[in-house]
């Protein structure tokens, strides 16, 4: 069963996106695409990823791409590998074979350093307060204006009564929003999140997806595991298909 | 006089070359076991019909 | 590099609130000190001679028990991914946390060693030598340990394999920072051994780092 | 050199060419170690000084070196793990763990026993000695470290860092446990201070050691290979049978 699913790179409102047939011609570079001037449109695209895990092939040529702009939100069932997509984009599991290109943004960074991830953990400290939390964040991910930045997204997420409590005292949506709010300490065009609305009730998960459309807005990209709709004004699915058959060897093992 | 006949330490050095002999023939098998263990699993799966590589035809991109 | 000097100084605060791990190793260090003349009689001669070796190995012991938090609980909350995705090099996080579990527990150990050395006998004019050999021995102790706590993080059984792994690469350090304080009692002073002792905490500042970050990224899969 | 290596690199013809060379590898090891063991007890004179003792010697060294050797080949294979990614790197690192632990335990077991009468005691805290029983834990950590793991790759690579470290802190161990104790004998072995009545002896038992050390090391290779095909196979059954059932049980999906 092949898995190469093609998401459309058009999304709409943005034709200059879309490269003419044979590429720009050779003495009028982009400049005449009308979106050239707009600072740093980008782009994630993966092609014919395949990648194991736990001796299991979990992705076999998988292929998406994403513009900054748009949440792309992945659904499929338990075990299809949307952890592991996300965590293979973000560069911290190889890929057995298969391209990942981060187009548009800075060059001399890994797409990590250019990307927030939000796990399964949430990278709170108990001993530290809520607003020390964040602090710590700001300071490490090296953001300018640290402390304005982190008043924003204490207030964004609900945070602002309790930030001088530690974090220990927090339920576990509270604790979840601490996490989520590090998206909004330092500016990072890519945001990677897994299972986000994870503990959150409704109106947390609102305030989720209002920070996400702002992103989005700004130019930035979003990759979400999720699956409740979160009412996004700018976002896609993308359907994992289901891994059954798909427990197979691994690209490694059946060498052997 | 014998070439078994080793003299005062005579024990000491028997019993390192025993202690080698049981060592080695220890390892050497517990190779030959593991090796047909693994081939009477591989026989016991081909004779159910398992192939060998992943039975999904998808090898794209496998081969670097 | 103030990426670096944050996350030391938020590792320092959350030892210094936690404080129930720098407690227990303090305690340990202090309990196996006073079990040893229980197991070898009160002979203060005896005691006073062997009090160095004691003092050492009771140390790596009681630093031991403290390795395992330097990655563990970020391993566990997520921290580990985002530090994953900060421009600061995971080989310098993995620093960063080595030097910080150094000050919070290297430094305390090695402080309290003179107070113990009271119990064993201890010749007054070595508590100068002894803890100036500690000082500079116990970088070694939380530079190569955090390899080890980094291989063992998601491992079963993660204590007790830390030790069978982090002990054998203790004995240089614990060679030379007893040899230190021998020579000191003879004629010839105390140069050469100290110096190689410093060598060795160099090597292990170098090195433990490297192999803790290369061990992490793997983790992180 | 390179060829050879990324000739290796398939499997498949590494089972083919290990299975034509194993034979030959274990019969020129078996007949070496016979001529090796004819030369020792039939042939060799007593030394002057250790009297018949010194016949331990020849397990003793050629055990000793095959400590030694077996880690290095260890750490080589991990180097071509984490670097070259090469794909036998890690089932010949994991094969040769065992078989160089069991030789460094007969290193230090029969130089115990040389001990005895040499010393008066079965352990001396002989510099030697001492470093093949930290070479000993070592190979422990190893063992351990691996068996540690479900995920058979992490805990390939994360064995591998450990080797690497190994590697890189044995020379400070070795030469703080020569600093540490002075006063050991010259190391037993390759030199001229053995009698050349002894040392072809032990040339002889050194070689076959080695070559029952590779042929030993191919087996381990080949079973190990054997095992990943094996799980794979599994795997993929367990898949198929999976699918099926899921297909004819909707409800269970």
């Amino acid at each position: 069963m092949h898995r190469k699913t093609e998401a459309g790179v058009n999304i709409g409102r943005r034709p200059c996106a879309v490269v003419p047939p044979g590429g720009w011609p050779r003495r009028l570079p982009p400049p005449f695409n009308p979106c050239f001037h707009e600072p740093a449109i980008v782009k994630l695209v993966a092609e014919n990823l395949v990648v194991d895990r736990g001796g299991r092939t979990i992705l076999d040529g998988l292929s998406l791409a994403a513009i900054g702009g748009e949440a792309l939100l992945l659904t499929g069932p338990n075990g299809a590998g949307k952890t592991t997509l996300l965590r293979t984009l973000a560069g911290f599991l190889p890929q057995v074979s298969g391209t990942i290109r981060f187009e548009g943004g800075d060059a001399d960074k890994t797409i990590a350093e250019q990307a927030h991830v939000v796990g399964h953990g949430n990278g709170v400290k108990a001993n530290l307060t809520v607003h020390e939390n964040l602090l710590f964040w700001a300071a490490f991910l090296e953001t300018e204006a640290a402390a304005e930045r982190v008043r924003t997204a204490l207030t964004h997420f609900g945070l602002d009564a309790l930030d001088h409590y530690p974090a220990a005292y927090l339920s576990a949506g509270q604790k979840r929003r601490l996490g989520l709010a590090r998206l909004l300490v330092a500016h990072r065009p890519l945001w990677f999140l897994d299972e986000p609305t994870m503990s959150l009730d409704t109106a947390s998960t609102t305030r989720l997806a209002v920070a996400i459309d702002a992103h989005t807005a700004g130019g930035g990209l979003v990759l979400a595991a999720t699956h409740l709709p979160l009412g996004l004004a700018r976002a896609r699915t993308f359907d994992l298909p289901s891994a059954l058959p798909g427990f197979r060897t691994t690209a490694a093992e059946a060498r052997l | 006089m014998s070439i078994f006949d080793l003299g005062p330490h005579a024990t000491f050095i028997w019993l390192s070359y025993i202690a080698v002999v049981i060592v080695i023939t220890g390892l050497i098998s517990w190779l030959i076991f593991d090796g047909q263990r693994q081939r009477a699993a591989l026989k016991d799966l081909e004779d159910r019909g398992v192939r060998r590589r992943s039975s999904v035809s998808s090898d794209t991109g496998q081969n670097q | 590099m103030n990426a670096f000097w944050t996350l030391v100084g938020r590792d320092i605060r959350l030892a210094v609130r936690e404080g129930g791990a720098l407690g227990t190793a303090l305690g340990f260090f202090l309990i196996v000190v006073a079990m040893m003349p229980l197991g070898l009689g009160p002979d203060l001669n005896l005691l006073s001679r062997i009090a160095p070796g004691i003092l050492w190995i009771a140390l790596l012991l009681a630093a031991l028990l403290s390795l395992g938090r330097i990655f563990e609980t970020d391993y566990e909350d997520g921290t580990l991914d985002v530090f994953a995705t900060a421009s600061l090099p995971l080989e310098l996080v993995a620093a960063a946390k080595a030097l910080a579990h150094w000050l919070t527990t290297g430094i305390p150990l090695a402080l309290l060693a003179p107070v113990l050395g009271v119990l064993l006998n201890l010749d007054v004019k070595t508590y100068p030598v002894l803890m100036a050999t500690m000082l500079v021995g116990t970088p070694a102790v939380s530079f190569l340990g955090a390899i080890g706590a980094a291989l063992t993080v998601k491992a079963r059984r993660g204590g007790l394999l830390l030790a069978l792994i982090v002990l054998p690469l203790y004995v240089p350090t614990l060679i030379f920072g007893i040899s230190v304080i021998s020579a000191s009692a003879g004629p010839s002073g105390v140069g050469s051994s100290f110096l190689i002792l410093m060598a060795i905490s160099l090597i292990s500042i170098a090195l433990g780092p490297l192999a803790a970050a290369a061990a992490l990224r793997i983790q992180l899969q | 050199m390179q060829t050879l290596t990324q000739k290796l690199a398939n499997p498949t013809r590494f089972m083919q060419l290990s299975g034509t060379m194993l034979p030959w590898i274990a019969g020129a090891a078996a007949v070496i170690i016979a001529y090796g063991l004819y030369l020792v007890f039939a042939v060799s004179p007593p030394d002057y000084q250790q009297g018949e003792t010194v016949k331990i010697m020849y397990i003793h060294v050629p055990s000793a070196w095959l400590a030694m050797m077996a880690y290095g080949l260890v750490a080589v294979s991990s180097f071509g793990l984490l670097v070259f990614r090469h794909p036998l790197a890690d089932v010949s690192a994991k094969a040769a763990v065992p078989i160089g632990a069991a030789f460094t335990f007969l290193a230090l077991f029969t130089g115990s026993l040389w001990g005895k009468p040499m010393w008066g005691t079965y352990w001396v805290w002989d510099a030697r000695l001492t470093s093949v029983l930290i070479l000993f834990f070592l190979y422990l950590g190893l063992m351990a470290l691996r068996s540690s793991m479900d995920d058979e790759s992490t805990a390939a690579k994360l064995t591998a860092v450990l080797a690497l470290v190994g590697v890189a802190i044995l020379p400070i161990i070795k030469f703080s446990v020569d600093w540490w104790n002075t006063l050991h004998q010259p190391s037993t072995g390759f030199t001229s201070t053995v009698d050349p009545s002894l040392r072809v002896p032990l040339l002889i038992m050194a070689l076959g050691f080695t070559l029952l050390f590779f042929a030993m090391h191919l087996k381990a290779m080949r079973n190990e290979i054997l095992r990943r095909r094996v799980k794979a196979m599994r795997v993929a059954d367990i898949a198929h049978r999976d699918g099926m059932s899921a297909l004819s049980n909707p409800v269970a999906g």
